[in-house]
């Protein structure tokens, strides 16, 4: 085995590592139960993509991926924190409407 | 009804209205009378003007007999019936709109029997039909005046749409709109197949005009109008419209069994109809109506025939039925005007109060009733001539004639005689004597009937003569008009009329009543457009609420319904092969994405949970940016993740304030929806499959990447093209960016104040 | 939203976020990027502002109103088109200027192509804080 | 390659358009989301699939050098994404209003501008 | 030899991701779950990143990857205390802590 | 961080003698100007703080890393066994970093290495909530935090 | 050249982003009067430059045919830019007293630019996606002139609009898409060219259908119309206006381009379906308006109904159906905007638009009534008003062709629209007032009434001229029709000689 099989067999392992945590990340999804935990699943998801644009900037050998990664890494947390604001806030609204 | 609506007050209407309309039409009148000679010598008079080329359609005008007869007559009786409602109208606010409605309709009117070309003639046929409408609504704070003004709208307008289609098939076939070229056509329009629906086209569009049987019901409800207008409109015109047209299109259609029997049996059925609704009238107005019909009817019943009989007598009683007929409602106008009514029973005596009004009544009315020696004498010595001259059923149609003009005699006498000179009941107002210019139109009218009566002649070579050879479309075959001709058959039809007439008149009270107890019976047309109108809007709302029900979600399943047939329905006619699929390239990588892209669109589909469908819309997207990762588009890649992520963001914040995804009533599951949406799936795979199959012509790509660097200066070719190659999509795209922004940003800030006004 | 570590790390993130958005912006004609990218990029900056700081705070900050910047980046890119008017071409033709160009290289490039592109931020950058700014106040 | 990507296609306009003929108006917009995701693949397919390279023509090189993605149908998508983020967003907004003006997210109660009572007449 | 390190770096990173995966599965309430998501997964992604960073090892690619790295470290703790800050305000209870450990939820305060 | 600019503007100036603005330049010329800044140290008059600022950067990273991978496995193992040996707790940890960067860099760091995780920060910046997942004994995690990672960060930033 | 195709597309953003950077000053209306002003001028130059050369093309960004954008105005497209500049430039100066400062103040004068933008790009642009881009230009912006005002019949009716037209648009998209994948190009011209070749001609017509249907939705035809009647009657006065004049033509227009240039493979299926669909369309139509009794309502419903003889004209096909079609195009857009507009007086004068809730308009408001009977019978196709030669020209074509069923229904919409109209003019002009007020014009200030009757007057206007001198219109509207109907000229002048 040369190097560069190697490594290209790492790169598909690679994929298919990725590519199983976000269906692990799906299923907790889906599953739930609390809003948190469905976030912590997205969560990972978008962490997920951004190893997924390293293996797929080797396996083309454009760094263009590479940028996909960096603004995902970013941005991506701002759904999460939108998201955990939401769950917050939520809890607040029903606090207040309650009281009304 | 009282005439109280519809007349004027003390003061009086400007000069431009008041006064305008009758110099116009005395004006007019008078450039007619110095066409005479022409026409006398048997000379014709055209002019024309492009209208509308590119489709035949020209602004012609033919002066004949025919035409001229009835010029005269509009721009006559309408110099005195504008004089006559100056006064009848003065000081009324609307006299402005009343004059001009009024001389619209006569100008339209002249147009309309003026005209060479047929587009032209219906252009002035509906500018008659719309102005009638106006007028009839004069009074237009009573409903019944609106509702009267519709009928005659709807009526004529429909009989109108057939004739357009008629006159368009007609000037199919001939090649020609202009009457000129279709009245030589005649052979070749009786000739050919589309005869017969021409025929019944435009025989619709005149019978609806004219109100002959079974359209006969608008024009007494026409009655609405001021009197003026029933006077020039609905007795001495408009509804002879339908006839001129039928007269002039005499030449070339008619001598058909379909024309003879249609129009024979017709106008036999209107006039005796009309006759015998006339005698149940009380109402001055509406027995006059009636007589009119059957005026119109008898005229109908004429032209069926090809006799020179005939048609000199169709051409007699034009003339003679508008003189006195319009005299005549000139003077129930007159009665109306002085005394607050037009009940027969009421009135009575009045030939002491009103003398001229009185003169003007027994003139006219001895023409209507058919004495010696005026002109309605001739008139219906004429008809009885023609009558019999009928080829086929003399009998029959002398039969009729008989009826009809016993009962008019009948008629007379209770419109023109009783109210005069016999004792009537108490008045709404003391009578006086009209003032002169109302009276001016029902004496000079009258006056003319008797004048011709004693020198026919006049009227003979000057209308008449050349009226018939119009309509016969050869000259002179017109028959003498005589008072005197001899003790024939005729005569002793017309003494008999006079024996029934008498008759009739004697016990015409009994006779009303008992005709108003079998009318109660017999079920009314004129109801049965009530009906037709409920029947109409109830249909019309049955059929909205059924495809516009106001809920969204029928909407939405019609249209993807639609999308379904659409794509499904194309490809099952045109036989769009199936596609063979091929899935020998597909890595196992890319089956995972599908697998998450599938799955997240699942999970968004069931699930009750916002948050969860959010998410799983969150999944969808990244799957879907994962394949724009695969296949080499980071650009594409980095846009759908970013606006992901604002997605999320926005329904964060929104999902803050709404319900849960569940709908109280809504089943969890519907499966005629979820049939739909996999029917709609499938049909969208499979042409995306089929197109799929074909190979691409990448030349716009290969372009881009060749120019791409060299002239547009850019290593990353998709950005140039949204800059450089396409930057006008981009521009249009940020435009949507903007306005999007804007347009919710509006609508969160609207004030408060607004949120909920009094619906 | 009362989380001190979050707007802590906003201080440095909304930085972050503006500087990498430019860059995206300015690289977008040869390497993927450009305006639309770095318009969102850009956004998420105050958005990330707004909700670590609140609205009213990041509004301030912003200074202008974000509707204004996005209409003002509408007619930017369009004016961008309209300069190829000067020089009798068809609307949106680029126009470049290569400062201190040489024989071989071809120097800065300046274009309108690129004013397009920072119209295209604008809008984006705008209309996306439009919105977001405006649902938050909603809450 | 494509025909896998036609099937996805296919599932999400299926799941869209039940979510979209829902009463919740919701998920009408959930729906939204899925369809324009499935129109943008659509066009994304529509040119070709073509593995790995972006379409970026390296330093130095006139052109690509190479197969590359099919450039035109990225630009379309592009534009189509932020079009369509356009949209969802406002349709968003104004299913938010609808529930602050309307009291409600059920179509089916959506009745003033179509009112029930104008049909009986 | 640098591939073979770039490869070993991928297979550390996937077997680090598939553990955050398993974890989020797996471990039993939400706190925990993201101790698997956050760092785990942080690291199986900056392993990845740095496999890619050896495969080119070009400066402005090992530059662009620092940086992406970076900025998840900067990010995704961030994102982790508000997903446990919001789950301990809404009153997710964590498990295995003892009642007397676990700390009531926060009164709500109105935003500022 | 006066001596920071200057740094900057040194390796800004390296990289205009190479005619480009290359990372790999202004990387070189960063250090390179570190390095001539050490040198000059008392003829520029820069304060010390600014080497011993980098010392305890450089530091902090080293420490962070092996933290990071040291706990990493703990965790790994508690999700590849089938029992859960996690004793999870919730402590409050005083915090003595003062400025938003110094919290926010002890709170990342304290989430990034395994087994703790930072929920939230008092109103008043006193009391930091850790979820800890190994906490047999909380007093003890409290205390290696306190005297690790915050420590390392209150010398990095805050100095002294 | 390309400048006369560029001005009429740019002025209007040009206008709406200076109008709205003034929004908050007078300054801002008047520049949406001035650049309407401009746009009807620029619209007449590039007319005369069509008159003069036929077709006019412009190459966007200097790149050739079919790699960039191309901006074409033959005749057709040349006159829709002309009827909507006319129309934008009369709801401009409605406005003026329609529309309020709150209203200006969320973006008005912005909103209806960009729509106008976005129409007359539609009506100039030569490439297929880039019409899809300009439907999505005045689709959001109709969205946002459709709420504005936020007023609960308004949001309902939103609802509505807004999910049908995103399902069309979506459908556009695809199709759009689809089309890409078969042929490899986008535009029109070339699109005419290649479609030929297609081998799989099936499929291409499962495309056309595709098209159709996406197009149906924004032409509001049976069965994909409800989302018209469902919130016409709501926005605005001045935007139901301008949506009634001019937003389903839109859709009517891309029908007539694509089923003239490109979609002419699959007659007897294309057609005859549209065919069928225009029966439909106008039949359902003008019941729908008999069953209403809301001056707006009844109009909304008469749009579908008109719709359905324009898509006559093109479904019969032959050069007197598609002069027709165009001529119908034309009047109706004049006369459909001026109604509503005539609406919106009346409502503000008796106070409602429902007409069992008014009255008295034609005792009280003489001016107004002249001004409502000249187009309301226009619409009801009386002569010698434009609606007549727009009907006229429609049933001659069905009758030459011996489509008997389709004359009758063409005749018979005829009568019920005369039914529609006459009904507002009885119940909302002859009727008194049932609370027995008196809407006489007077109760608006003398400069409301200047602002609201002069646009008004000037489209009635209109409506006199092309009904009482319609040679010139129908000569044009000939000329158009043979352009579309061979579609060679229009192909050369876009992409050359071929090769
Ligand atoms: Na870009
Ligand atoms: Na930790």
């Amino acid at each position: 085995m040369t190097p560069a099989s190697f490594l290209d067999l790492s790169v598909s392992a690679g994929f298919v590592m990725v590519l199983l945590t976000v269906a692990l990340a799906v299923y907790r999804l889906a599953r739930g139960p609390s809003l948190p935990d469905r976030v912590v699943a997205l969560d990972l998801m978008t962490v997920a993509i951004v190893a997924f644009c390293g293996l797929a900037a080797i396996r083309t050998g454009d760094a263009a991926f590479l940028d996909v990664a960096l603004a995902l890494a970013l941005i991506g947390f701002l759904a999460t924190v939108a998201l955990a604001r939401y769950a917050e806030r939520q809890l607040l609204r029903r606090k207040t409407d309650e009281e009304q | 009804m009282s005439a109280a609506a519809d007349v004027g007050t003390a003061g009086r209407n400007s000069l431009l209205a008041g006064i305008g309309p009758v110099l116009l039409s005395a004006g007019l009148f008078a450039f007619f009378l110095t066409l005479l000679p022409v026409v006398e010598n048997g000379g014709s008079v055209r002019v024309a003007a492009n209208w509308l080329p590119s489709l035949g359609i020209a602004l012609s005008f033919l002066v004949d007999g025919l035409s001229l007869t009835f010029a005269l007559l509009i721009s006559g009786i309408g110099a005195l019936v504008f004089l006559y409602s100056n006064t009848y109208l003065a000081g009324h606010k609307q006299y402005g709109r009343f004059a001009f409605f009024l001389t619209a309709f006569m100008l339209g009117m002249l147009g309309l029997v003026l005209a060479d070309n047929v587009i032209a003639l219906f252009v002035f046929w509906e500018i008659t039909t719309i102005t009638s409408y106006l007028l009839i609504g004069f009074g237009h704070e009573g409903e019944k005046s609106r509702r009267s003004a519709l009928q005659a709208l709807f009526v004529t307008g429909a009989g109108a749409l057939a004739l357009l289609a008629g006159l368009i098939l007609l000037g199919n076939v001939v090649g020609s709109f202009e009457l000129s070229v279709i009245l030589s056509q005649g052979a070749v329009i009786k000739g050919h197949p589309l005869y017969l629906p021409i025929l019944i086209l435009v025989l619709a569009g005149a019978l609806t005009k004219s109100a002959q049987f079974p359209f006969h019901f608008w024009l007494p409800n026409a009655m609405a109008a001021p009197t003026p207008v029933s006077a020039f409109l609905h007795s001495a015109t408009m509804v002879k419209a339908g006839i001129y047209l039928m007269a002039r299109l005499h030449p070339a259609f008619s001598g058909t069994d379909a024309w003879l029997w249609t129009l024979t049996i017709l106008g036999a059925i209107t006039a005796v109809l009309a006759s015998i609704l006339a005698l149940r009238q009380t109402d001055l107005k509406q027995a006059l109506a009636y007589t009119t019909l059957m005026a119109l009817g008898t005229l109908t019943l004429f032209l069926g025939q090809e006799s020179g009989y005939a048609m000199t007598a169709f051409a007699t009683f034009l003339v003679v039925h508008s003189l006195y007929k319009a005299a005549l409602f000139l003077v129930v106008g007159c009665v109306d005007h002085r005394t607050g009514t037009r009940e027969a029973e009421v009135l009575g005596g009045l030939a002491k109060a009103m003398p001229l009004t009185a003169f003007a009544a027994a003139l006219s009315a001895m023409s209507m009733a058919g004495f010696p020696p005026f002109l309605g004498f001739i008139g219906k010595e004429l008809k009885y001539a023609g009558a019999l001259a009928v080829a086929s059923e003399p009998v029959l149609v002398a039969g009729a004639v008989l009826a009809a003009n016993a009962l008019m005699f009948a008629v007379a006498g209770v419109v023109a005689f009783r109210p005069f000179w016999q004792k009537g009941g108490e008045m709404p107002r003391v009578p006086r004597e009209a003032p002169w210019p109302m009276l001016a139109g029902p004496v000079l009218l009258a006056i003319l009937g008797a004048v011709f009566g004693i020198y026919p002649d006049l009227l003979e070579r000057a209308l008449v003569a050349p009226t018939v050879a119009s309509l016969l479309g050869a000259p002179a075959e017109a028959e003498e008009l005589k008072l005197w001709a001899g003790v024939n058959l005729p005569l002793i039809l017309s003494i008999a009329t006079v024996v029934i007439g008498l008759l009739l008149y004697i016990f015409h009270r009994g006779l009303r009543n008992g005709l108003a107890r079998v009318d109660a019976k017999v079920p009314a047309l004129d109801a049965w457009w009530d009906h037709f109108l409920a029947g109409l809007k109830a249909f019309a709302a049955w059929q909205t609420r059924l495809i516009q029900p106001g809920i969204l979600r029928r909407y939405m399943f019609v249209t993807f319904a639609v999308i379904f047939a659409g794509l499904a329905g194309t490809m099952v006619l045109r036989a769009v092969p199936i596609t063979a699929v091929d899935f020998s390239d597909v890595g196992w990588r890319n089956v995972a994405l599908v697998l998450l892209i599938v799955a997240g669109a699942i999970i968004t589909t069931v699930t009750s949970s916002r948050i969860a469908a959010m998410a799983a819309l969150g999944v969808v997207g990244i799957g879907v940016a994962m394949i724009f990762i695969v296949f080499g588009a980071p650009d594409v890649a980095i846009t759908q993740l970013l606006v992901e992520t604002l997605v999320v963001v926005l329904f964060a914040v929104a999902l803050l304030r709404l319900p849960a995804l569940n709908i109280e009533g809504e089943k969890h599951w519907r499966p005629v929806d979820a049939v739909l949406a996999c029917l709609v799936g499938a049909a969208v795979t499979l042409t995306l499959l089929a197109v799929l199959a074909l190979p691409l012509d990448r030349r716009l790509t290969d372009y881009f990447e060749a120019t791409s660097w060299p002239e547009a200066f850019g290593r990353n070719i998709v950005n140039v093209i949204l800059v450089d190659f396409r930057a006008l999509d981009t521009f249009g795209e940020i435009a949507v960016v903007v306005i999007a922004a804007l347009a919710a940003y509006a609508l969160l800030r609207t004030t408060a104040s607004d949120k909920e006004p009094a619906e | 939203m009362n989380s001190i570590i979050l707007r802590a790390g906003t201080r440095y993130l909304a930085g972050l976020l503006l500087i990498f958005s430019i860059y995206m912006l300015l690289r977008g004609h040869n390497e993927p990027g450009g305006g639309f990218i770095g318009g969102l990029v850009g956004s998420t900056a105050f958005v990330l502002y707004a909700v670590a700081c609140g609205v009213k705070e990041a509004r301030r900050t912003l200074k202008v109103e974000p509707q204004s910047l996005a209409m003002a980046g509408l007619g930017i890119a369009l004016l961008a088109g309209l300069f190829a008017a000067l020089f009798g071409d068809p609307l949106f033709t680029g126009q470049w200027l290569f400062i201190g160009a040489t024989e071989t290289e071809k120097g800065l490039p300046l274009s309108t192509v690129l004013v397009f592109d920072i119209g295209v931020y604008l809008v984006v950058f705008g209309s996306i804080l439009t919105l977001v700014f405006a649902m938050e106040e909603e809450i | 390659m494509e025909a896998l990507i036609a099937i996805a296609i296919g599932v999400l306009v299926a799941a869209a358009v039940y979510l979209m003929l829902a009463r919740n108006v919701l998920r009408f917009i959930l729906g939204l989301v899925l369809i324009s995701n499935a129109a943008n693949l659509i066009i994304f397919t529509g040119g070709r699939l073509t593995e790995g390279a972006p379409p970026l023509i390296p330093e130095g090189a006139e052109g690509p050098g190479g197969i590359v993605g099919n450039a035109l149908p990225q630009a379309l998508v592009l534009t189509a994404i932020v079009i369509g983020f356009g949209l969802f967003a406002f349709a968003l907004v104004l299913v938010f209003r609808a529930y602050t003006t309307l009291g409600t997210l059920n179509s089916d109660q959506m009745r003033i501008a179509e009112p029930v009572e104008a049909k009986r007449q | 030899m640098i591939e073979i390190l770039a490869g070993l770096c991928i297979l550390l990173g996937g077997v680090f991701s598939v553990a955050a995966g398993i974890g989020i599965v797996r471990l039993p309430d939400v706190f925990i779950r993201m101790h698997a998501a956050t760092k785990v997964g942080t690291l199986a992604s900056g392993l990845i990143l740095a496999g890619a960073a050896l495969h080119f090892l070009d400066a402005a690619i090992v530059f662009k990857i620092t940086l992406a790295v970076l900025f998840l470290l900067l990010t995704a703790p961030i994102g982790a205390h508000m997903i446990g800050r919001a789950a301990l305000r809404i009153g997710i209870k964590p498990w295995g802590v003892k009642e007397e450990d676990a700390v009531p939820a926060q009164e709500i305060r109105p935003d500022g | 961080m006066n001596s920071l600019l200057v740094n900057l503007m040194f390796a800004a100036a390296w990289a205009a003698l190479f005619g480009a603005f290359t990372t790999l330049t202004l990387v070189s010329g960063f250090i390179l100007g570190f390095g001539v800044l050490w040198l000059l140290q008392p003829l520029t008059g820069g304060s010390s703080t600014y080497f011993l600022r980098v010392w305890y950067w450089l530091k902090l990273i080293a420490m962070f890393h092996y933290e990071l991978v040291v706990s990493s496995l703990s965790v790994l193992w508690d999700i590849f066994t089938p029992n859960h040996r996690a004793r999870p707790a919730i402590i409050d940890m005083p915090l003595d970093v003062k400025t938003d960067a110094g919290i926010l860099l002890v709170t990342n760091l304290i989430s990034l290495t395994p087994g703790t995780l930072s929920l939230d920060v008092s109103e008043d910046r006193t009391t930091l909530k850790v979820h800890a997942m190994f906490a047999e004994d909380p007093e003890a995690v409290c205390r290696a935090l306190k005297e690790g990672m915050e420590k390392w960060v209150i010398d990095a930033v805050e100095g002294t | 050249m390309s400048w006369l195709l560029t001005v009429p597309l740019a002025l209007p953003f040009l206008t709406a982003v200076a109008a709205f950077l003034l929004r908050t000053r007078p300054a801002g209306r008047w520049i949406s009067v001035a650049g309407n002003a401009a746009l009807l001028i620029a619209a007449a130059a590039l007319m005369r430059q069509v008159l003069a050369d036929g077709i006019v093309v412009g190459q966007m960004g200097s790149w050739p045919a079919p790699f960039g954008i191309t901006l074409v105005a033959d005749f057709l497209s040349a006159v829709m830019v002309v009827i909507t500049a006319i129309t934008g430039l009369a709801v401009a100066v409605y406005a003026l007293s329609d529309i309020d400062a709150t209203l200006e103040r969320l973006g008005y004068h912005a909103l209806f630019n960009v729509l106008l933008g976005g129409v007359i790009g539609a009506f100039l642009t030569g490439d297929l996606f880039n019409l899809y881009v300009w439907f999505e230009v005045m689709l959001i912006a109709s969205f946002g002139l459709l709420v504005l005002g936020g007023r609960r019949q308004q949001i309902d009716g939103g609802i509505k609009y807004v999910a049908l037209n995103l399902v069309s648009t979506i459908l556009f998209l695809s199709g759009v898409g689809l089309l890409y994948g078969m042929t490899g190009t986008l535009n029109m011209a070339d699109l005419a060219r290649t479609v030929p070749e297609v081998e799989n001609q099936g499929l291409l017509s499962v495309v056309a259908v595709m098209f159709m249907i996406a197009f149906g939705v924004k032409a509001a035809v049976f069965p994909l119309f409800f989302w018209l009647p469902a919130a016409y009657h709501t926005p605005a006065f001045s935007v139901s206006a301008v949506f009634a004049g001019l937003l389903t033509k839109v859709g009517v227009y891309a029908l007539i381009r694509m089923f003239s240039l490109v979609f002419t493979h699959d007659t007897e299926l294309t057609h005859q379906i549209l065919l069928w669909v225009a029966v439909l369309t106008m039949v359902t139509g003008v019941l729908g308006a008999a069953a209403q009794n809301d001056i707006r309502k009844i109009l909304s419903f008469h749009i579908v109904s008109q719709i359905g003889y324009m898509l006559l004209g093109l479904a019969l096909f032959t050069p007197l159906a598609i002069s027709g079609a165009v001529f119908y195009l034309v009047h109706h857009i004049i006369v459909k905007a001026n109604l509503f507009l005539i609406a919106g007086i009346a409502g503000r004068l008796a106070g409602s638009t429902d007409l069992a809730r008014i009255g008295g308009l034609y005792k009280s408001a003489p001016l107004l009534a002249i001004l409502f009977f000249v187009p309301a019978f226009s619409l009801a196709g009386f002569p010698p008003l434009s609606g007549f030669w727009a009907k006229y020209v429609l049933v001659a074509a069905s009758l030459e062709l011996a489509a008997w069923i389709v004359a009758a229904a063409a005749l018979l919409v005829g009568l019920l629209t005369i039914y529609s109209m006459t009904k507002i003019w009885a119940e909302g002009f002859w009727k008194a007032h049932p609370s027995g007020m008196e809407p006489a014009l007077s109760r608006l200030a003398v400069r409301d009434q200047w602002r609201l009757l002069l646009p008004v007057a000037a489209l009635a206007a209109l409506t006199l001229v092309v009904g009482f001198f319609p040679e010139p219109f129908f000569a044009f509207a000939e000329e158009a029709a043979d352009q579309l109907l061979d579609p060679s000229a229009y192909v050369t002048a876009v992409l050359g000689e071929p090769a």
